[in-house]
């Protein structure tokens, strides 16, 4: 059935979920080191960013159909890395936007990254280009804006849907390096066999602690793994108690799910009763 | 302009249009480049009132202004002004300083909504969390024996095997700080990728029917209803 | 920490509260806190939600007006271009609002007709109300009496002059409903030119639902000959002849474009590479009417295909973007970033 | 030396040279209208066996929600034109309703053309607006809008009037009092993504979950799948091949029923996806090939 109010084993892991990830932190500002493997895709980055200087072409940074949600948040935090590398190295860098407050947003975090580096004034707002809020118009703005300004390195970074293919295409075909991360995986397909490099779904959101290494993102990380060990063993668990259930009908074990969604009365019901 | 002309010309426009974005394939070009700028123009123009038409009108500013009550021809009124109505004004006002990212001085007073907007996403994926993920976790539970009126199936036992075998081999792929020392992890996570391929590629098969379908429904109006507009221009007939 | 971070690390904090809050707690709270339902405004509030977000629409508008307005000022490459990007816009919001409008006012013509019925229902209603001392039934009922001739002529005025191309059916409708009030009217009006005091209330009831069939009748002509109006053609050649075209046009480039991608990448390089091409072979054979020459089975592999590995494997990614998802909306909500782009930045190295 | 360079060229075709072959392979089939009959859809089976047993009873109905554009045209206005006749012909009264505004035009031209094929196919019968169907129109809000649904003590309240703004309370559908409880089935064509998420989440109460079917473009059918097989999917309409499927179906219940091009569309498309697979294996074999002339040479 629907979920409309939490049941009291939801705001129990709502709990049990931030203990992970506030620990780490705190362990990460402490300045412990944590282990974390290589992703391709994510040193392409700066690959990327480099060979763009090297040509002196423009890079174009774009978000997507991605709305205001945690995904734009992860895709900012590469949007700030990639923008203060392009203040350094004096690039040209282009935001062909999709949502009129995502690019409020995009915007300002692009001006922070040029105004961390010192180089506000070199900031041109006209960077920042509008397309439009329906898909394909958005696609076919995108489409002719990189091939005629001849993008050297393009970034495919958020939420996409039909058009991802076109986008892909479009960098695709004047020769441009791209690294394409997206959050919904049926797009994924269409990146790898059109991009260089494909982050896929997590990694997107790891995309920002990689580059910047930060602390707090990287406790982050590393708490969010602790929490897919738990459900992994969750999974394990709830295949065992089904196996159970199927080869020994009589012993009808409650399976975690239900557990999981069981109403306040009955928990309660369970507490006094200890049934 | 007889009703009749109108559907002609727009069909021959439709036409022309198409036609300008097929030439992209060809290459970025001029006939391209003014289509493409005439459609972000219209989206924008319809974009703008469609928004203003079918939300902020109807929903906040009737009810704001009272547009919905009724004067009766004897002066009486269909209803009264309910008053909680104009605490609409507060997210309307708060809305604007969207705009003051424009501003040098006041630039920060951008990040308020901002930050406001984020924190609404925020609280909303928590509901969002659970009502999404656990039809999806109780139904990776799957026993990985299954009867079948007495008998072990083996054909489901082993497709249920092997789903949780890859659900648990994909996530162990994407566990960022696990060092995969052992041969056994390593050929599990290779396996994981393996896997992720097989789905990658079911995905793009499954796609392919519907860009062609498009591109069939694009065609059949070049070829069929277009290019009959055409003769019916040319041969000033009546249309076919 | 300055003033202004704590500013906006307060107001993110506030804009979940709400959301948060109606999740975590029950229906209604229990006794002992006031049995409270917090969820009581709860399409208000979502409204108020969506409004801030609404209000920023012309943010778009002016980024366009700005980077292709400076175009033509300074007469840059593409200034031509720009001119047709703001002209069709300007064009096109232009014909929306002017259809909005127009059908706006298609609208309000059969709404006087409704507002007469629940008017009519009202002076019933209140009448038998005891604690209602406003006009007098006769009184109300001689405006009544006055409206519904100006709003019957009006209705009239459409019947006599009947357009050629608008279906007759239409206008026989309209007749037989219009007759139906008038004959419902006249008898108010007898009863108010002899200047008796108006006791029978049927007359009301029946007077508001005939007026109640009118509207709609009336309404499907307005709507109708509205739809031959040249605002209206106008909207619909620009919608109909050149954005919808265009988007379909688009969205089918990639039917060109998935075939190219797949001829490019499906090369036996990797095993990935060739698992990914072996895996989209299959599913096409499966779904196109060749199969039955090729293999009875393909179905059915395609289906296990689709159902066993790849949702499992589309599961294990959503798992993963889902706890990483979680996690971010955490760290959003209470602003948890040490040199996070959400705070002043300070001046770096001039 | 000259047959390495011109299997290079076999190796990558310029891809214009690729486009002229697609336009070729879907166009040769639209001219000569060349149709075979389309692959079995076991989800659309389920669907076209929840809707087959549906009865028309006081206070059930149907909610259809069109969430899709002109873009994706081809696939989605198949599959919604199938079910919605469907259902017309069990004169299973529906309420259709978009989160999608550029939905707007199908939502008032689909049920007008199948009231005119059925109408033509069986002249003493009528269907009706207001009676058979009624249409509420592009509500913005998304999710907002699906989540107050369930809420609802009363449908005609909620959504006040229709898309031509007459109030709903005059429409014979809505005589009765409708709630989440009267729909005994939901059907959702989308080729957006996320839309159907909302009604995933939040199209539900406590203790009552009407049957949930729906119809996506070939790109979502991997995650329907996932839905499918945790119960809250009921029945699917895979991409047009589903829709032709159902169509099929359809002609084959209904005899006299009108040819609609779904099944064209099904045929054009097999073609293009025998060119696509025999790009694949050329792509392939010259690959191989020219490996081994250059470890030959080298």
């Amino acid at each position: 059935m629907g979920i409309e109010h939490a049941s009291p084993a939801m705001i129990l892991i709502l709990l049990i979920l931030a203990g992970p990830l506030f620990y780490f932190i705190r362990k990460a500002i402490k300045g412990h080191q944590f282990f974390v493997r290589k992703i391709a895709g994510i040193d392409a980055i700066n690959q990327a960013i480099g060979r763009s200087a090297e040509l002196g072409r423009p890079v174009s940074f774009c978000t997507g159909l991605t709305n205001i949600s945690p995904t734009l948040y992860a895709v900012l935090g590469v949007l700030f890395h990639v923008a203060r590398r392009c203040a350094i190295y004096r690039n040209k860098l282009i935001l062909p936007q999709n949502q009129p407050d995502v690019m409020a947003i995009a915007e300002s975090v692009m001006k922070d990254a040029y105004r961390i580096e010192g180089r506000l004034h070199e900031f041109d707002p006209s960077n920042i280009i509008y397309l439009s809020d329906e898909q394909f118009a958005f696609a076919s703005g995108y489409m002719g804006t990189i091939h005629r300004e001849k993008v050297a390195s393009a970034f495919l970074f958020g939420y996409f849907a039909a058009e991802s293919l076109i986008l892909a295409e479009a960098g695709q075909q004047i020769g441009a390096m791209q690294v394409a991360a997206s959050v919904s995986p049926e797009q994924v397909p269409f990146f790898i066999t059109s991009c260089d490099y494909t982050l896929i779904g997590e990694e997107l959101f790891a995309a920002a602690a990689y580059l910047t290494r930060e602390p707090v993102q990287m406790g982050s990380l590393y708490a969010q793994d602790r929490v897919k060990i738990v459900i992994f063993g969750l999974i394990i668990v709830g295949v065992l108690i089904a196996t159970a259930n199927t080869i020994f009908p009589e012993v009808n074990w409650i399976n975690i799910d239900t557990i999981i969604r069981a109403p306040w009365q009955d928990v309660k019901a369970w507490l006094v009763g200890g049934s | 302009m007889t009703n009749q002309t109108l559907i002609l010309w727009t069909t021959i426009m439709g036409g022309v249009c198409t036609l300008s974005i097929f030439s992209f394939l060809i290459k970025e070009n001029p006939f391209y480049r003014v289509f493409e700028h005439i459609f972000i123009g219209i989206a924008a123009g319809l974009g703008a009132i469609q928004g203003f038409r079918y939300f902020l009108w109807p929903q906040i500013l009737v009810p704001l202004f009272g547009l919905n009550i009724v004067q009766y021809p004897d002066g009486s009124f269909s209803g009264e002004y309910n008053p909680y109505v104009l605490l609409y004004i507060a997210p309307l006002l708060f809305g604007l300083l969207y705009y003051f990212i424009y501003s040098k001085k006041h630039g920060w007073l951008a990040k308020l909504v901002i930050g406001f907007s984020l924190g609404a996403s925020a609280g909303l994926s928590f509901k969002g969390f659970f009502a999404e993920m656990l039809p999806q976790l109780s139904s990776s539970f799957k026993s990985l024996v299954v009867m079948a009126n007495g008998t072990i199936d083996w054909a489901s036992s082993l497709s249920n095997m092997l789903f949780v075998f890859t659900l648990l081999a994909v996530m162990y792929y994407f566990f960022f700080s696990i060092k995969a020392e052992s041969a056994t992890a390593k050929k599990f996570s290779a396996s994981g990728r393996w896997l992720m391929m097989v789905c990658f590629g079911s995905f793009f098969g499954s796609t392919v029917m519907a860009r062609l379908a498009l591109l069939v429904e694009r065609l059949q109006f070049l070829l069929i209803d277009w290019a009959s507009a055409i003769k019916t221009l040319f041969s000033f007939g009546p249309p076919a | 920490m300055n003033y202004r971070k704590a500013l906006i690390t307060f107001f993110t904090f506030l804009g979940g509260i709400y959301f948060f809050l109606e999740f975590v707690l029950p229906e209604k709270l229990p006794e002992a806190l006031g049995g409270y339902v917090f969820g009581m405004f709860h399409s208000e509030i979502s409204n108020g939600f969506i409004a801030i977000g609404a209000v920023a629409f012309a943010l778009g508008l002016i980024n366009l007006f700005y980077v292709h307005g400076s175009k033509i000022i300074f007469k840059r490459k593409g200034a031509l271009n720009s001119i047709a990007l703001l002209v069709s816009l300007l064009l096109m919001a232009y014909l929306t609002l002017n259809e909005w409008i127009s059908s706006e006012q298609v609208n309000t013509r059969s709404a006087d007709l409704r507002n007469l019925a629940a008017f009519s229902e009202r002076i019933k209603g209140d009448a038998e109300k005891s604690d209602y001392e406003g006009l007098s039934v006769t009184e109300r009922v001689v405006f009544l009496n006055d409206a519904l001739k100006i709003e019957l002529s009006k209705v009239q005025a459409v019947l006599d002059n009947r357009e050629s191309a608008m279906p007759n059916f239409l206008y026989e409708d309209l007749t037989t409903n219009l007759a139906v009030v008038t004959d419902k009217a006249e008898k108010i009006n007898k009863v108010i030119n002899n200047g008796s005091v108006f006791t029978d209330f049927t007359i009301l009831t029946d007077l508001s639902t005939a007026l109640n069939i009118l509207a709609p009748s009336f309404y499907k002509i307005n709507e109708t000959s509205y739809r031959t109006s040249t605002e209206k053609l106008t909207y619909d050649f620009v919608y109909e002849g050149f954005f919808v075209p265009l988007g379909s046009a688009m969205f089918s480039l990639l039917g060109f474009y998935i075939i190219s991608a797949g001829y490019r990448a499906f090369r036996i390089r990797s095993t990935e590479s060739a698992l990914m091409m072996i895996a989209a072979v299959i599913v096409m054979l499966g779904q196109i009417p060749f199969y039955i020459y090729i293999w009875n089975g393909l179905p059915e592999v395609r289906l296990w295909l689709l159902e066993y590995p790849s949702a499992a494997a589309f599961r294990a990614v959503k798992f993963g973007a889902a706890i990483a998802g979680l996690y971010m909306a955490v760290r959003m909500w209470f602003s948890i970033e040490s040199s996070s782009f959400i705070e002043e930045g300070k001046e770096g190295p001039q | 030396m000259k047959s390495r360079s011109k299997l290079r060229s076999l190796l990558n075709l310029d891809r214009r040279v690729i486009f002229l072959f697609v336009l070729l392979a879907l166009a040769w089939p639209l001219l000569n209208k060349y149709t075979i009959r389309p692959a079995r859809m076991k989800s659309a089976d389920k669907l076209f066996k929840i809707v087959d047993e549906l009865k028309p009873e006081k206070g059930k109905v149907a909610f259809v929600a069109f969430d899709f554009g002109p873009n994706t045209k081809a696939e989605n206005a198949s599959q919604a034109q199938v079910v919605v006749e469907h259902l017309m012909r069990k004169r299973i009264p529906i309420i259709l309703f978009s989160q999608y505004v550029l939905a707007d035009p199908f939502l008032k031209s689909i049920p007008e053309k199948i009231k005119l094929s059925l109408e033509s196919e069986f002249p003493e019968e009528k269907w009706e607006y207001g009676k058979d169907w009624v249409n509420l129109g592009y509500r913005p809000g998304s999710a907002l809008i699906i989540q107050s649904i369930p809420k609802s003590t009363n449908l005609a309240e909620t959504f006040i009037i229709d898309a031509f703004s007459t109030p709903l309370k005059e429409l014979p559908i809505f005589k009765e009092k409708l709630t989440l409880k009267n729909i005994t089935l939901l059907f959702q064509v989308t080729g957006l993504v996320g839309t159907f998420d909302s009604y995933v989440q939040f199209f539900q109460t406590k203790d009552y979950r009407p049957q949930f079917s729906h119809g996506c473009t070939s790109i979502t059918i991997p995650e329907a799948y996932i839905y499918l097989d945790s119960g809250q999917l009921n029945g699917l309409l895979e991409g047009i091949a589903g829709a032709a499927w159902y169509s099929y179906r359809l002609s084959d219940e209904y005899k006299a029923r009108e040819e609609d091009d779904a099944v064209l569309i099904n045929t054009g498309l097999g073609i293009a996806h025998l060119l696509l697979i025999g790009l694949i294996i050329l792509g392939n074999i010259s690959g191989l090939i020219s490996k081994r002339i250059e470890r030959v040479a080298t």
